[in-house]
């Protein structure tokens, strides 16, 4: 396998142009997500599906601390233990040799499993087409030796592509330049490989609190409790055996 | 309830707009809690199908195996239905995954709908017996998967009511299938040889009704999903059928006179051609009435004079599996409600950071 | 493909011969495949984003006669191979299945459009600006030589070619039109 | 700047990342403000006033970069005794005609020197200020001639109280923090933060840019508005060195390049004004007035006789004049906005628009239309289906019962465009850089370039010529660019090598120093000459940036002689060394006796320093080695200009056209010079109009939308015309997040989508709150568009700028209602009942 390839979302550059979203659609062939207003800052796509790969949150914080218009482009995590990849039945998704998390459109039947199983609500069924779709690092232009759509439009460098540990390196220096500069708020968020899900193959430099962006605060792989599951399934079966045999008993 | 609904402190959290965090299950209705239903009664069936074989029950077992096959049958229509691309379900073979209860549960469901057809193609023709026998002893194993699988398929993801309820969810859906697959069999056996079929709604009755309980009373702030809103309302739908099913089932067991033990027939063979042996005259209803409450002696006058296993087991039999389904579709909105509500995701998240970065017991995390 | 070569492709074969059934056995001969498609096009034209006046380079790549991407054009010092929202949905600029293609056609006071050949179409224009040339003419202007017409206007975009905007001015002003105006006015 | 320009952003990124600190002044808090350490909210059209401050503060402490100020600027040069300020006439500067509302600028002109020789009498003086204002070229005024020789006399002290330097400081004293908090809205506190900050980063060692567009430009004092830029930047010696400067970011691709090689009215390639019948008659005429003759000017012969050359080849003689009575000439106000009402009266009968919709992206929404109906034909070249095509059809005057289709005369000519991927050519880039474009491939059906659809106009119309005297300027033009593919497009090369220019030889020539006055030479563009040098297309050059300085001369091809940073002697001290090593840019090489440095010289390279022009020296030869504006006639850089503006010779704040505020300066409100238009289809607002309007773009779309709103990938991203508006001002009016809002003014009313956002900060101005409500321009009401919207433009008035007639678009009144808008008659009563009121 290759080495671990990764983004690192610096969301303290990000100045919400939307490049990476639309850069995404023209590379992989998205179609749009519909012309709704939302109302919600700049925000109308809403959040990350399967017609939104790459989607930018915009958060107005106009307080007496002091005023910030927070940005960040939210992306498809790549997790090191995916549920999305867990559950799905058919093998439609994967993991690559760069340690990413791909559909294979060939593949997918549109069971709609790994919808509800991502635990920061990123993959999604198309209505039209029927099956699920996410991102996928641009799998073949990282196979041709290229960057991401999105981390290559970026005009601030707030996306950035690179082998994961050299990321999280840099993420490091970047959250010290930060605190040394007084940016008390900012954290990285899915850069530590002991979280819920591993780590993130993906990751974020925030300045507020993941919910605020509408992530999960502390997101955890959910067959992380799978063996949990089949154990007490395996008893409410065996409860069940016994039940059958019981309504079988001979009556006293 | 309400009692429970005070514990639970008002949530103060925040979020993106107010945006759900993750994706709510896209699965439809009726297709998905159709299918939970399905693959409850037909798991059960095949083991209501085994105990009657194995107990020499053969007009019961032929319901219930024909009852298991033709619910895997519909099930697995309704799961093919529900697929983005239909015309793919076979790749749900390409791979088989442990990790994906999916994935387990299509092995499961080829294996038990091929298995519950063939036991239950035999028993109604008569053909290929070994075979059918063969079929039907693995019906009774892949049965009890088949009907628990389905609690880990909905526990497994990240919708919190379902998450968190990983526990009691087998156990409700094992109770729900039990009782759901008594019910049907029940509907398809003469009352006099559903006896087993009774007694296992009457416990799946029970183990429902006590499993739901107890994952609303351990759930806390995320019981609210199955309590409040149109998931709640089909939630209580669920609980008084259920209870009422029960109440009934164990009416008509109380009515029901003991059969004749069936006599083993030397070489186990099943034909509808040759029907079971008839079970002794039941007594009618006002004979069971003598025995009853007074409340019940209310009952409507055109119950008198029919058998009252029939009617009884019958209404319970109904009010059973309508209870099963709307389990089922009370626990998919649940999960939908608690998918919707960022709420439910971003706080129990938010306590258990809280709970490890600090011993403040206020949320929110001090920043780095 | 054999009932063999099937089998073997067949991932729970692959599963059972130790490939992963989250990783290698999973993947599909479209997936083995994959390329960019960026690495098939015929030629890669060095272009410029036309939005706005950054001057943001872009690589063009076309197969089989056809834009199959558009993206930033590292090598530019100005922009380093970046895009914003607008340069990066330049593809969808060019190729996207609406843009018009034909000559339209409304006659005065008509109420729909017509069809029109290009040829016919430039012949008419031809003809109305030699017309409208001759019949507003100013030979002189408040007794002062001016040599123009004021019957004839023109209003440019600012995303028009140097060599364009050149060729306008040039051709107007031999014809003696002189309210020429474009975007920067604006 | 990372709303618009999000790519060039990055640099701004990169700044500061190097410890920049960056200043976004704006009304609205959008994507710049919150990547900058500070941002000011200003109510629009009050720049002035903080600009004005900062000169005030600079100039009150001696902050100024003393060294660079007396050696580079006109501060020692003394002004005339018959000038009057503003500070003297409550807001108006000496030599103003209440009956034409001009200046005549003459008494704004440096005391005489020693030679007054070529010196014009006084009414001629007026007389031709007027007609250069009259046709938006008061910048050809005066940039030579007498009045600002290189003579004039100075004090070096800067103590005399004429002394321009003086005159600066009295005529910004009363630009107080004070004033600036009452007028602008910006608490005294953040003033100061922002005065100590530009003061701090400038000088020896640190030099401040300021970075505008149109919301500098779209006023009626726009060009003021860059003066005081001027002004603030060359008193902190901030002009030609490296990270300074006054940076138009300009919003299209090629927009510099449409005035370099202007398709405008008022000036031709290379910007030599138009002729004007009212004062220039033969071609000895015309240079005479046409610019100075000192500076790089003063080979305007030699560039006007090229242009001619290049254009009439062989016709163009030295016994016709170089058929200089070719070119057409103007005699006045031809601008946009005077042919749209020419259009409306039947004087214009037939119009091109060409890659442009003025029908929602020019101020005036209902005049561009009701013009539109009121033409013979219009040709539409666009690569969607325009509303000014469209306009007979579904125009919202058919709606309102004000035009029905049947009644519309116009004909018209739909011909759709090539991409820019389809052609070939040139773009000229915001910071003057050109850039070749390679064609990717032909366009496909009907689709054409604008070179191919002119150059096939110009053949026809060349075959339907006749023998007399009127067709002949087409008759000798030259027209035979070679053609090839499968549309026979012409050559763009071969019009960039005409653009360029030839030598005597034929060959392509190096740079505009080679151009003669005498026939030998051709130059479609003088400032563009060299982009052909050596037969190469020089505007093709791609070596990458990776592999090169960060000047990056080798990549494309910067006017003029791709020179980066324009007047980058000033990076040098006077006698050529740099200011400092940190800011080091140009040097002069003793031993090499040149000038050298990691960009082109904007010097003669071989001009030492200590060059003193010769009496009676012209052109280049008349600038001194330390002089380094080599286009101003004296070398300077004018931070009072006594001539060449048409609204004073210093900037001086007047409230815009439209405006709920008095002028706390001065008695004279608005720009007594600004150009109106009283008509009917165009009426200003009156006092009932409460609140500030402002327009401006968003990031996801462009201009007037025909590039953007047809694309769903951008559509989605802003899929509603909208209003942003404060808290406060939604609960004042009653407007709901996510609801509609109604916006009113004489010329129409709209509806938008509402945002309510904190962004929008209200404003205490003058004592009371000001509430601003803020409008992007990018919709309109078909235009092949996947979303569509009220136009905003329909909202806006017809009052331009006296230099440059660009029409105030920053900042109008209006009223707000909350709900949807009125349809039909409703609509026109709406707004007659506010007309009334």
């Amino acid at each position: 396998m290759a080495e671990r390839m990764g983004f690192f979302t610096d969301t303290s550059v990000c100045i919400g142009c939307k490049a990476c979203e639309v850069a995404c659609k023209e590379w992989n062939d998205v179609p749009d997500d519909g012309f709704l207003f939302r109302a919600t800052s700049y925000d109308n796509t809403g959040g990350l599906g399967a017609d939104t790969w790459r989607h930018v949150a915009f958060v107005e914080q106009f307080t007496r601390q002091g005023d910030s218009w927070l940005m960040a482009s939210d992306v498809c995590k790549h997790c090191t233990h995916a549920a999305c990849l867990d559950v799905c039945p058919t093998g439609a998704l994967f993991r690559t040799e760069f340690d990413t998390v791909v559909v294979q459109p060939d593949v997918c039947n549109g069971c709609g499993y790994c919808v509800p199983a991502c635990p920061y609500g990123v993959i999604d069924r198309r209505r039209d087409d029927g099956r699920a779709w996410k991102c996928t690092m641009c799998y073949d232009r990282l196979r041709g030796g290229l960057e991401p759509a999105c981390a290559k439009a970026c005009p601030t460098d707030s996306i950035q592509f690179g082998p994961l540990e050299e990321l999280r390196a840099r993420a490091g220096e970047r959250l010290d330049t930060l605190h040394g500069a007084g940016v008390a708020e900012a954290r990285l968020y899915g850069e530590s490989p002991a979280d819920g899900v591993g780590g993130d193959g993906a990751f974020f430099l925030l300045l507020d609190e993941p919910e605020v962006y509408g992530l999960p605060p502390d997101p955890v792989v959910t067959t992380r409790d799978l063996p949990r599951m089949w154990a007490f399934a395996g008893t409410a079966a065996l409860s069940m055996a016994a039940a059958v045999a019981l309504s079988f008993a001979r009556r006293a | 309830m309400a009692r429970e609904e005070a514990v639970v402190p008002k949530a103060e959290f925040r979020s993106y707009y107010g945006r759900p965090v993750i994706k709510a299950p896209i699965w439809h209705e009726p297709h998905m809690p159709l299918y939970l239903f399905l693959g409850g009664v037909s798991g059960a069936s095949s083991m209501l199908g085994a105990g009657a074989r194995l107990s020499g029950r053969h007009r019961l077992a032929l319901s219930a195996e024909v009852t298991a096959a033709l619910s895997a049958a519909a099930g697995a229509g309704l799961l093919v239905a529900e697929l983005g691309r239909p015309e793919r379900f076979l790749n749900m073979l390409r791979v088989f995954k442990l990790t994906s209860p999916m994935s387990v549960g299509s092995w499961i469901l080829a294996a038990h709908s091929g298995m519950t057809g063939l036991a239950a193609g035999s028993a109604v023709t008569g053909l290929l017996p070994r075979l059918g026998t063969a079929a039907f002893a693995g019906g009774g194993v892949t049965g009890p998967l088949m009907a628990t699988y389905t609690a880990v398929l909905v526990a497994d993801t990240a919708v919190p009511a379902w998450h968190e309820g990983h526990r009691e969810l087998p156990f409700l859906f094992a109770g729900s299938a039990l009782a759901s697959a008594g019910a049907a069999v029940m509907l398809a056996t003469p009352p006099g040889e559903a006896g087993p079929a009774r007694r296992a709604a009457l416990i799946g009755a029970t183990l429902e009704t006590a499993a739901g309980h107890l994952m609303e009373h351990r759930l806390g702030m995320l019981a609210e999903p199955y309590r409040e809103g149109p998931a709640g309302r089909t939630m209580r739908a669920a609980r008084l059928l259920t209870v009422t099913g029960g109440a009934l089932a164990a009416l008509a067991e109380a009515a029901a006179v003991p059969s004749p033990r069936p006599r083993r027939p030397a070489r186990a063979r099943f034909s509808p051609l040759r029907p079971a042996p008839r079970a002794a005259r039941p007594p009618s209803v006002p004979a069971v009435l003598r025995g009853m409450p007074a409340v019940l002696r209310e009952l409507p006058a055109v119950l008198r004079g029919m058998p009252a296993q029939a009617v009884l087991g019958g209404v319970s039999a109904l009010a059973l599996a309508a209870g099963a389904v709307c389990t089922r579709f009370a626990v998919l909105r649940a999960g939908r409600a608690s998918a919707e509500d960022p709420k439910y995701t971003v706080v129990p998240q938010r306590e258990r950071v809280s709970a490890r970065e600090s011993p403040d017991p206020t949320p929110g995390p001090v920043p780095r | 493909m054999g009932l063999g070569g099937w089998i073997a492709r067949w991932p729970v074969y692959r599963q059972l011969t130790g490939a992963d059934g989250r990783g290698a056995a999973a993947r599909s001969a479209r997936t083995d495949a994959l390329r960019p498609r960026t690495a098939e096009a015929d030629h890669v034209a060095r272009s410029v984003c036309p939005f706005c006046a950054v001057g943001c380079g872009q690589l063009v790549y076309v197969k089989d006669g056809r834009v199959t991407q558009i993206e930033g054009d590292p090598d530019s010092p100005i922009s380093r191979g970046r895009l914003c929202p607008k340069g990066s949905a330049s593809k969808q600029l060019v190729t996207r299945p609406d843009r018009p293609s034909t000559v339209l056609y409304r006659r005065p006071h008509g109420t729909e459009w017509e069809s029109l050949d290009l040829d016919t179409a430039m012949d008419m224009i031809a003809d109305r600006v030699v017309a409208t040339r001759r019949e507003t003419w100013q030979q002189t202007f408040d007794g002062m030589v001016v040599r123009r017409t004021l019957g004839i206007a023109s209003l440019g975009g600012a995303t028009l070619d140097n060599e364009e905007n050149y060729l306008m001015k040039k051709l107007y002003t031999a014809m003696g039109a002189v309210q020429i105006e474009n975007q920067a006015r604006i | 700047m990372a709303e618009c320009h999000p790519v060039g952003f990055q640099w701004v990124m990169e700044a500061k990342a190097r410890g920049a600190e960056v200043f976004h002044i704006d009304p609205r808090y959008t994507r710049t403000s919150a990547m900058a350490d500070a941002h000011l909210p200003i109510r629009a059209g009050s720049d002035i006033v903080l600009l004005g401050a900062l000169i005030h503060h600079v100039l009150a402490g001696e902050h100024d970069f003393r060294e660079y100020v007396l050696a580079y600027t006109n501060a020692a040069t003394i002004v005339s005794e018959d000038f009057r300020d503003t500070e003297d006439l409550d807001g108006l500067f000496s030599g103003f005609d209440p009956a034409t509302r001009t200046y005549d600028p003459a008494s704004w002109a440096y005391e005489a020197g020693g030679d007054v020789s070529g010196a014009m009498s006084e009414g001629e003086h007026a007389a031709q200020a007027r007609l250069h204002a009259d046709s938006a070229r008061s910048d050809q005024y005066g940039s030579g001639g007498a009045t600002a020789h290189h003579r004039a006399r100075t004090d070096p002290t800067l103590r005399h109280p004429r002394c321009v330097y003086q005159v600066l400081k009295r005529h910004f004293a009363r630009y107080t923090p004070e004033m600036v908090e009452e007028l602008c809205g910006i608490p005294r506190a953040d003033f100061r933060r922002l005065a100590e900050a530009v003061v701090a980063n400038s000088g020896r060692e640190r030099t401040t840019a300021w970075v505008y567009s149109v919301g500098w430009t779209q006023h009626t004092v726009g060009v003021q508005y860059i003066r005081a830029a001027s002004i603030l930047q060359l008193l902190l010696g901030n002009v030609g060195r490296p990270g300074g400067g006054i940076l138009a970011l300009r919003g299209h691709a090629s927009i510099q390049g449409s005035t370099d090689i202007p398709t405008l009215f008022s000036i031709l390639p290379g910007y030599l004004p138009m002729p004007d019948a009212r004062m220039h008659g033969d071609l000895d005429g015309y240079l005479a007035h046409a610019a100075g003759d000192t500076g790089f000017w003063g080979n305007k012969r030699a560039y006007m006789v090229s242009l001619l050359k290049a254009w009439w080849g062989d016709a163009a003689t030295e016994d016709n004049d170089y058929c200089f009575g070719y070119l057409p000439s103007v005699t006045g106000d031809h601008g946009t906005y005077a042919t749209v009402l020419g259009q409306i009266d039947g004087t214009v009968k037939g119009y091109f628009v060409v890659g442009e919709n003025p029908a929602i992206g020019s101020a005036g929404g209902k005049a561009q239309r009701l013009g539109l109906a009121g033409l013979e034909w219009l040709v539409v070249r666009d690569m969607t289906l325009v509303e000014t095509a469209t306009f007979w059809k579904d125009g919202p005057e058919l709606e309102t019962g004000e035009m029905r289709t049947e009644d519309i005369a116009t004909e018209v000519f739909f011909l759709p465009a090539a991409s820019h991927v389809e052609k070939e050519g040139t773009f000229t880039q915001t910071q003057r850089l050109l850039q070749w474009r390679e064609k990717a491939l032909d366009p496909t059906g009907d689709r054409r370039s604008d070179l191919w659809f002119y150059h096939h106009l110009g053949k026809r119309i060349r075959r339907r010529l006749s023998e007399d005297d009127v067709d002949r300027p087409l008759r000798d033009l030259t027209w035979d660019y070679p053609e090839s593919g499968p549309h026979d497009d012409p050559s763009a090369e071969a019009v960039l090598r005409e653009i360029n220019g030839t030598g005597p030889d034929g060959r392509a020539l190096s740079g505009y120093t080679e151009l003669r006055p005498d026939g030998s030479t051709t130059c479609g563009c003088w400032i563009y000459c060299g982009v052909y040098a050596d037969e190469v297309n020089q505007a093709a050059r791609r070596r990458p940036g990776g592999e090169q300085s960060p000047v990056a001369l080798e990549w494309g091809w910067a006017w003029p002689a791709n020179r980066r940073i324009l007047y980058n002697r000033a990076s040098a001290d006077p006698e050529g060394r740099p200011w400092s090593e940190r800011k080091a840019y140009i040097r002069w090489d003793r031993d090499q006796r040149e000038w050298t440095g990691p960009d082109v010289p904007d010097f003669e390279r071989d001009k030492p320093p200590d060059y003193r022009p010769p009496e009676g020296a012209t052109a280049q030869a008349a600038i001194g080695g330390a002089d380094p504006f080599i286009m101003q006639s004296d070398g300077k850089g004018w931070l009072y200009v006594p001539a060449g503006l048409a609204d004073g010779p210093l900037p001086a704040h007047y409230e815009p056209h439209e405006s709920p505020v008095a002028n706390s300066l001065y008695g004279t409100r608005a720009n007594p010079a600004r150009r109106e238009y009283r008509r009917p289809e165009t009426p200003y607002n009156s006092a009932r109009f409460p609140y500030v309007i402002t327009t401006y773009r968003l990031t996801e779309h462009h201009t007037a939308g025909g590039m953007s709103r047809t694309l769903p990938y951008l559509a989605e991203l802003q899929p509603e015309m909208f209003c942003e508006v404060s808290p406060e001002l939604a609960a004042e009016v009653g407007l709901v997040n996510g609801g509609w809002a109604t916006i009113v003014t004489s010329r129409s009313a709209i509806e938008a989508r509402v945002l309510v956002s904190p962004r929008i900060r209200p404003l205490r101005v003058q004592g009371r709150t000001i509430h601003q409500v803020g409008v992007p321009y990018h919709w309109g009401w078909a235009g092949g568009g996947v979303v569509t919207g009220d136009a905003a433009n329909d909202l806006m008035p017809i009052v331009l700028d006296p230099n440059v007639y660009i029409q105030e678009s920053k900042a109008a009144t209006c009223d707000l209602l909350p709900g949807r808008r009125p349809h039909g008659r409703a609509l026109l009563d709406l707004i007659e009942e506010y007309r009334r009121g």
